[in-house]
């Protein structure tokens, strides 16, 4: 017997390794030059900063089962590095005849994920160029530093604190660099250089994770472009109030995009103007081509332009996206508020053009982009669009507060009063009477709705219904006559502050022929359509130059949070590094905020002596330009001296008598300097000063003044920054950490109250305390049942769920068997409990144990009539299929928690003829158990019969406590509903939506 | 001591949690993140329970010999054998581990419960019987239902899927809505017992 | 012989491996489970060492050097002691750690699942759908209320309850029965396609 | 008990072999036969249709999908999830998948897999595989991305920080990653809605099979789930909205997406012969075999109960 069993284990176990073998074995061997990828190519990207390279090569056909591509880069054709991979589905294949990979921007380049030491990569062979990624090891990637712009991520307390200083002693650079171990890094990010040649290569990884040979590597050069010609450009000009006013659309590239530029261009001059833009676009494609090949002679323009420059942004760095400026117009002329100076040619521009306002259509307006590489691109010329201001969208009235409830990392803008607007219909019958009609709205705090009113009128102005929506559930239903094609809505609030009495807004439902249904139409509020403009919400703080936008929303919205993110971690070029130490090197100097006039930015040291050093390097040149200045002899030279001299000064004024600065450096201690200078440039980069522009997309703006706050802040030393960083603009507003969430204080109370009902019935009850539980009705069957089984002789079979003993509804069924078991003692007829948790087992042996001693039979009690059959859910309902069957049980009880076996096990019981009782909280099996059994108690009764025949005063003291919290929550069900069918809503409204 | 001290950390970082939920501070974020990166850190090791549980079952019928015991052995095995696989080759898409899951994990588990239909067939012939007033409601009601979810209810007669959908709607949305709230206060009293240190089952048995 | 079809022979022998259990209790059936419960927890371990193991601890301790981390590791560690007799308090302080955040959960489930439901058992009674589920749920939590025998007038309401109930139930019952049959019609899916790819 | 049989007794005490054999026929046929059938669509899967489709071509916007099931029930999930998936790849809809289950880790690969088949879409650009995240971290991570996506969840499944990828440009957290939807068999969805909708405002909605999607009503009537797939019912149709307003094609056969209409939809009939790929109607052709079973179902209960009140009004004139 004992042979034969170890037999068939060892067969199963041998069954078992064969799957196992399966996959290891099935590699099959095929030709490997097969699987190289063909045709691998590399294309520079257009209209981009020179960064970006696109790899294509063909995919290996479907029947080859390739389940990725890797693809690696090099400096050199013999040391490659994994970069990225791309995934394939294997039964499929990839369905075009090329594939793609985009190395472009700045991307993944190491951080604390990548491997220690440099490692080759899996399967290869020996001479094999092919590493796993860049390792953390700075001997092996410190020298490859030199060959992208890398970005290295440090997060403040990194950055701040964990640098080591480190002086470089090389005779031709002595600079002091801070220090940082891959670790203090959360990322560095590479960059592709312009013109610097890179390797790649790819290879294949079949379905069972075979790597084959890579191809042949391919060289990629990326070029520096043009930036992308803007698609448009809406020149406005606004009559009576002699303004222009531009929108143009955003690029797609703006990585190095440097100025936006604004010209004016004489009709006449346009084919100049068309010739002018053709010879750039030869000489970026000759410049191109000249780098590949040196032997190109560079071409020469020939052409100038003779459009006139207007306005000219800085876009910041990272760039800083905005779509709207206004120009004025002053006795026909148009004056810049400043010179404009191109950082590039040095060239300044002082615009003062003429424009007659009578010839307008004389002029015509272009767009460009200008880039770092000094490319310019302009967009098409475009004549002016003449209008009048009431022609301009209406700007409401805006604010920007701090948002209540959070860590310190909203501002709230608000502007406008609500609005409600339809959004879809629907018919609920066949006859097309009764339509259901959807709507959202939008408010601010300052407007809180009360109340939405909608009047609906048939198409001839035939009012049909009323609705007064005084709890918004998003939807009204409305009866209609049939063939209705046009409805009218009006729609009006009761709100928190007064609204002007003609504040209406007026919508339609239209019949669509295409999807057979009414369609909700344009929102007017007044005359003005709600959709067809767009609020751009622009912001600026300390450290920023221009204002960015923020975020374009529609004009239906009435406010937006506004997310300020809570940390601001340091972008530091990585150009150095030192092997010894294992250290990668960034600059210690860092900016705080820009100076009074926006322009430049005031910044110091990680380590004080640097900023001393650079006072004294300053003065020192401060000197000599001064001395210089009485040698110099040519006017060139002094007028050079001279500005040299100014800036120098001005430098020195900025940093000695810089408020911050003085503060910083007054500290005793290096760290208490830094975490002030720490604690400065956040409030620096968390302030910010808002304005709004209401657009519709096409010129037709309106633009705020920056907003301005009612009541200046007081200065206390809770907010000493401010006072240092004043000057720049007294509104900036910055966000703080709140100390209570309001939207949960109902949480809050009816926890409180919850807790003290538990805590109080608990103890009443451990004090033994009488506390009445009803009768339930389960129970007088359970004593029936019983009895059942002893008039014929038969046994009753109990299961206590097939939970552990941490489930409620496994203990309330122990609880239960404990007064069956002592029943059937007193009947002295056997009960039969299988067990599936073997925690539980002991634990239900003991009860029925001690039921036996209580009904005084303890010679009855057979330890075998508790066991253990299995721990797998369908053996073990198997296994009490077999007992009911065999053993032909009168009486069958499931008490406790079921799943989806619940129903195998009534099943057969029902089959078998016997009554079934059972009892658990699984919602699901309830139904089951109810349509098969005899009874059933139904979830909470569950607790409620094992809490009243065990009267323990854990589970009876917290099942009273559940009971009052239900008579509360009846209580306020039934008040509220009342109160809020006949409009009083405050009830319903103290209670959290979400 | 040696039930106390986990009481009182349980207890006291409870309600320092409790004030977490109602505060929204920096201050109180840092404590989240802090908990986080620890309950992170801790996480993996909570496999273990599982897989020393297992195995404590199966190797004490394997040395006991009990009946069956060699399925017990399969178990054990094929445990064995499947994170060794997972180790060797890595778990990648592609590697034998994954094989190992999309041919024997996969198809298994999904084949479980399909053996559900089969039984609910059987016990729709023999068993759901309207034994009582409310069985009938019971069944009628899914009857209905189930009529309605399917393409041919709403062929037969439109006011099937309308039923339904009403039945599902009105009275389910009712009936639910009650026993959710029991749930929930249930489960609102369950967490307010560990947390006042009243429910200790948790923490096991012993001393 | 592709490797595919291989692969889906395995998967739908063992398929048919436990539907066997259909016709009674077999071997079959018995080998197919045991293998199955054992590869599922197989199939946790790699990947728990992988994802979480790696980055949450030895990347943290090791290369990130942030040896706080060491702390929770040591208690997650603890948790082997659940299975001896003298030491298993010790595995008290990994469980105890990451329940403290029932804190969080007993205003959080009192928030959501018992003050928003309360919320939407209160809308005003506009037509008699709303009306019905306002009586539905009324007469149900008086059902579930143990501190009052079900006599009299208070009984015949609750008795209301209980219609309400099995119709919910009867609902549950319609959706289980299709959520099994689908799980069959998957099964039986792989079977005729993947394995036989008789169907179109 | 010698008294013979009498009809209804002895279709009772049939042997259930016969019955599970009818169950297989019953649900083999329909799928080797296949034939069209009429998908009604309903409210609480429009819904998530709607809400999804909302978030077309924004880069401000995306979707997570958490994949909370193992093998188990992916006949009734994994439908639902491709065609959501195809539903996001073809409009241009930001994606983010996550799981803590380690059986959910090869599904979500799979049905990601499934789904960019026919499209050009990328990892880290288009959509976002976050990985297999233990069990121990649910909570966490999802509290977590309440405040910052990136940092809440670190790595995605290629073990890259997500902090940089050009897709979580303009994601922060829940305020951006505006629908939460949730694949499972259990009570999964629960934690999100209790947490991270109580907590931070998130919209959340179920992929659920049908054992739990009656019990979720009351949350779909206050809104705490926007919407709602249940079964392979919920799967097909989504399915069909997809191939209806997604999918759609002028005259010339381009494609040309249109906005959801009810009216449409109620009187759209789609041909399963004019789906080509049998991934894109799965659940679809299932409900054909469902509708076989569900018939067959009501038809074994009636029978069951006829039989069992005859029995009964015999055994009560025996017994008197």
């Amino acid at each position: 017997m004992k042979s034969s069993q170890f037999k068939t284990g060892l067969v199963l176990i041998l069954l078992v390794s064969s799957f196992i073998l399966i996959p290891v074995s099935a590699g099959a061997a095929l030709n490997q030059t097969d699987f190289i990828v063909d045709n691998l190519q590399v294309h520079d990207i257009p209209y981009d900063d020179g960064s970006g390279l696109m790899l294509s090569w063909k995919p290996l056909p479907k029947e080859r089962r390739i389940i990725e591509y890797r693809v690696y880069r090099g400096i050199t054709p013999d040391s490659l590095f994994y970069i990225g991979r791309i995934d394939v589905n294997v039964k499929t294949g990839v369905p075009g005849d090329e594939m793609y990979f985009y190395d472009i921007d700045f991307n993944y380049f190491m951080d604390t994920q990548a491997p220690a030491r440099l490692k080759r990569e899996k399967q290869q062979p020996k001479e094999s160029p092919l590493y796993q990624r860049y390792p953390r090891d700075a001997r092996i990637t410190g020298p490859q530093l030199k060959h992208y712009d890398i970005l290295g991520v440090i997060s403040e307390k990194d950055y701040y604190y964990k640098n080591q200083r480190f002086d470089k002693h090389a005779e031709d650079d002595t600079t002091t660099y801070a220090g940082l171990k891959v670790r203090n890094f959360s990322q560095m990010a590479k960059k592709l250089i312009t013109d610097h040649e890179y390797y790649y290569t790819v290879l294949a990884v079949s379905e069972s994770r075979k790597y084959y040979p890579h191809c042949e590597p391919v060289i990629g050069i990326p070029r520096e472009n043009a930036p992308e010609k803007t698609k448009n450009l809406f020149p406005v000009y606004v009559q009576d109030l002699n303004r222009l006013q531009f929108e143009w659309s955003l690029p797609t590239f703006a990585d190095d995009i440097y100025y936006h530029n604004i010209y004016i261009l004489n009709r006449q001059d346009i084919e100049t103007f068309n010739n002018y833009i053709r010879e750039l676009q030869e000489l970026e494609v000759n410049d191109i081509a000249r780098k590949a090949d040196s032997t190109l002679t560079a071409l020469t323009p020939q052409y100038s332009n003779p459009a006139q420059l207007i306005y000219r942004r800085y876009s910041g760095y990272p760039y800083t996206p905005s779509r709207t400026v206004s120009v004025d117009v002053t006795d026909n002329r148009i004056i810049g508020p400043k010179v404009y100076k191109n950082l590039f040619t040095g060239e300044e521009t002082t615009v003062d053009v003429p424009f007659q306002t009578d010839q307008f259509e004389d002029y015509y307006f272009v767009f460009s982009l200008y880039d770092a590489a000094r490319y310019e691109t302009f967009s098409d010329p475009v004549p002016a669009e003449v209008i009048t201001s009431d022609q301009l969208p209406e700007l409401p009235e805006f604010e920007i507060q701090d948002r209540k409830d959070d860590k310190g990392d909203y501002n709230i803008v608000r502007w406008g009063k609500p609005v409600v607007y339809l959004t879809n219909s629907s018919y609920l019958n066949e006859k097309k009477t009764r339509l259901l009609i959807n709507y959202e709205y939008n408010t601010n705090e300052n407007y809180k709705i009360r109340s939405i009113y909608f009047r609906v009128f048939d198409e001839n102005g035939n009012e049909i219904k009323l609705i007064n929506e005084f709890y918004q559930d998003l939807k009204i239903s409305v009866k209609i006559p049939e063939n209705t094609v046009l409805l009218n809505f009006e729609m009006t609030f009761k709100c928190s502050n007064p609204l002007p009495e003609d504040y209406v807004i007026r919508q339609q439902l239209y019949l669509d022929e295409i999807t057979n249904s009414l369609l909700p139409d344009k929102v007017y509020l007044g005359n003005e359509d709600l959709k067809a403009n767009e609020y751009y919400i622009y912001k600026r703080n300390y450290t920023d130059e221009e204002f960015r936008l923020s975020k374009k929303v529609a004009g239906t919205y009435r406010e937006l949070d506004d997310n300020i993110r809570y940390e601001n971690a340091h972008f530091k070029l990585v150009k150095e590094f030192d092997a010894d130490k294992q250290l990668y090197l960034v600059s210690p100097s860092f900016s705080v905020k820009m100076d009074s006039t926006g322009e430049n930015s005031i910044g110091s040291y990680l380590y004080r002596d640097l900023q001393e050093d650079r006072l004294k390097s300053y003065e020192k040149s401060l000197l000599e330009y001064k001395t210089s200045l009485d040698t110099l002899i040519t006017e060139e030279e002094i007028a050079q001296a001279e500005s040299a001299v100014e800036y120098y000064q001005n430098q020195i004024d900025q940093i000695s008598n810089n408020p911050i600065l003085q503060q910083a450096e007054s500290y005793g201690s290096d760290r208490a300097r830094i975490r002030y200078l720490d604690k400065v440039r956040h409030y620096a980069k968390n302030s910010f000063e808002y304005k709004i522009v209401k657009s519709n997309g096409k010129g037709y703006f309106s633009e705020s003044t920056i907003h301005v706050r009612e009541k200046p802040i007081a200065l206390t030393p809770d907010n000493v920054y401010v006072a240092h960083l004043n000057g720049l603009g007294k509104d900036h507003f910055f966000p703080r950490s709140n100390w209570f969430k309001m939207q949960m204080l109902p949480a809050l109370i009816a926890s409180l109250i919850f807790g003290i009902l538990v805590y109080v019935m608990i103890k009443k009850a451990k004090q033994g305390h009488d506390l009445y539980i009803r009768p339930i009705a389960g129970i007088q069957e359970i004593d029936n049942a019983i009895g059942r089984a002893t008039e014929m002789g038969k046994p009753i079979l109990f299961v206590p769920g097939l939970s552990s003993i941490g489930d409620v509804a496994t203990l309330a069924g122990l609880a239960i068997l404990s007064r069956v078991a002592k029943k059937a003692a007193e009947y002295d007829t056997r009960i039969l409990v299988p067990v599936r948790d073997y925690i539980v087992l002991p634990i239900a042996q003991e009860i029925v144990k001690e039921a036996h001693y209580e009904a005084g039979r303890p010679d009855s009690y057979d330890r075998n009539s508790v066991f253990f059959i299995t721990d797998a859910q369908f053996a073990f309902v198997a296994g009490v299929n077999g007992i009911m069957i065999r053993e032909k049980t009168a009486t069958n009880f499931y008490m406790g928690m079921f799943w989806a076996e619940a129903l195998l096990m009534t099943e057969t019981g029902s089959s078998t003829g016997a009554i079934q009782i059972s009892g658990t909280d699984a919602v699901t099996q309830i139904p089951f158990f109810i349509t098969t059994c005899d009874y059933t108690l139904i979830g909470e009764e569950l607790y409620a019969a094992s809490a009243y025949l065990a009267r323990e005063p854990l589970q009876l003291g917290s099942l009273k406590a559940v009971d009052y919290f239900k008579l509360l929550i009846l209580i306020f069900v039934i008040s509220g509903t009342l109160l809020s069918t006949v409009h009083l809503t405050f009830l319903i409204n103290s209670f959290p939506e979400k | 001591m040696k039930r106390q001290i986990p009481l009182i950390i349980v207890i006291g970082l409870g309600f320092v949690f409790v004030a977490h939920t109602f505060i929204p501070a920096k201050i109180s974020v840092d404590f989240y993140e802090w908990w986080q990166t620890w309950s992170k850190a801790i996480s993996p090791f909570a496999v273990v329970l599982g897989v020393m549980s297992l195995f404590m079952v199966h190797s004490t019928k394997i040395t006991r010999k009990v009946s069956n015991w060699q399925y017990s052995a399969v178990t054990l095995g094929s445990l064995a054998i499947t994170s060794l696989i997972g180790f060797v080759w890595g778990t990648q898409e592609g590697t034998p581990f994954m094989w190992l899951f999309k041919n024997i994990q996969m198809p298994m588990g999904a084949t479980m419960f399909s053996l559900l239909a089969f039984h609910i067939a059987s016990a729709a012939y023999k068993a759901f019987r309207a034994r009582s007033l409310e069985a009938t409601v019971l069944l009628l009601a899914a009857c209905i239902v189930m009529l309605g979810q399917v393409p041919l209810g709403s062929q037969i007669s439109k006011w099937i899927p309308e039923t339904s959908q009403w039945i599902l709607n009105v009275p389910n949305l009712a009936a639910k809505r009650a026993i959710a709230l029991g749930v929930g206060l249930g489960m609102t009293a369950t967490s307010l017992k560990i947390l006042l240190g009243i429910e200790r089952t948790y923490l096991g048995g012993g001393d | 012989m592709t490797f595919e079809f291989i692969s889906n022979t395995v998967a739908a022998f063992l398929t048919l491996c436990i539907f066997s259990f259909l016709y009674k209790d077999n071997p079959f059936y018995k080998f197919a489970e045991s293998l199955f419960v054992g590869v599922s927890m197989g199939y946790a371990i790699p990947l728990v060492y992988e994802n979480a193991f790696i980055p949450f601890v030895y990347r943290p301790i090791f290369v990130e050097h942030n040896f706080l981390i060491i702390i929770p590791s040591i208690m997650g560690a603890l948790y082997i002691f659940r299975f001896t007799r003298n030491l298993s308090w010790l595995s008290r302080y990994p469980i105890v750690f990451g329940m403290a955040i029932v804190g969080m959960g007993v205003p959080m489930s009192m928030h959501g699942s018992v003050l928003v439901q309360m919320r939407s058992a209160m809308l005003p009674l506009d037509n008699l759908n709303t009306i019905l589920i306002f009586i539905g749920t009324v007469t149900i939590l008086m059902y579930f209320f143990f501190s009052k025998e079900h006599r009299g007038l208070y009984g015949k309401i609750t008795n209301i309850g209980v219609w309400f109930m099995m119709i919910g139930f009867g609902a549950s019952f319609g959706y289980t029965v299709m959520a099994r049959i689908s799980l069959l019609i998957g099964r039986i899916q792989f079977l005729l396609d993947d394995w036989l790819g008789i169907m179109r | 008990m010698s008294e013979k049989m009498n009809f209804f007794e002895r279709l009772q005490a049939l042997d259930r072999r016969w019955i599970y054999l009818v169950v297989l026929l019953a649900i083999m046929v329909p799928l080797v036969i296949p034939f069209n059938s009429k998908t009604y669509v309903t409210e609480p899967s429009e819904n998530v249709y709607k809400k999804i489709d909302s978030f077309t071509g924004r880069t401000d916007r995306a979707i997570l999908m958490c994949f909370s099931h193992d093998a188990s029930t992916m006949a009734e999930l994994f439908p639902m999830e491709v065609a959501i998936l195809r539903h996001c790849f073809e409009r241009k809809i930001q994606v983010l998948t996550i799981c803590f289950m380690p059986q959910a880790k090869p599904l979500m690969d799979y049905a990601i897999n499934t789904a960019k088949e026919d499209y050009n879409v990328q990892s880290g650009i288009d959509y976002l595989n976050l990985g297999y995240k233990p069990y121990g971290l649910f909570l966490p991570i999802m509290l977590g991305m309440g405040d910052d996506i990136a940092k809440a969840v670190e790595t995605d499944d290629q073990g890259r920080k997500v902090d940089n990828l050009p897709i979580m440009k303009e994601l922060s957290n829940y305020n951006e990653l505006n629908l939460v939807i949730d694949f499972a068999a259990s009570a999964a969805v629960y934690s999100w809605i209790i947490y991270a909708r109580a907590r931070f405002g998130a919209n959340v909605a179920a992929g659920i099979t049908a054992v739990m999607a009656a019990d979720n009503y009351p949350y779909l009537q206050t809104g705490q789930l926007t919407g709602m797939l249940s079964g392979l019912k919920g799967a097909a149709e989504y399915e069909k909205m997809v191939d209806v307003f997604a999918m759609h094609k002028d005259e010339y056969g381009n494609p040309d997406p249109r906005e959801f209409s009810k009216e449409v939809i109620k009187n759209t009939w789609i041909k399963m012969s004019d789906i080509k790929e049998r991934r894109y109607k799965t659940a679809r052709i299932g409900m054909n075999a469902q509708t076989v079973a569900h018939i067959m179902i009501i038809f074994f209960i009636i029978i069951g109960n006829i039989g069992y009140f005859v029995t009964r009004a015999k055994k009560k004139v025996t017994a008197e």
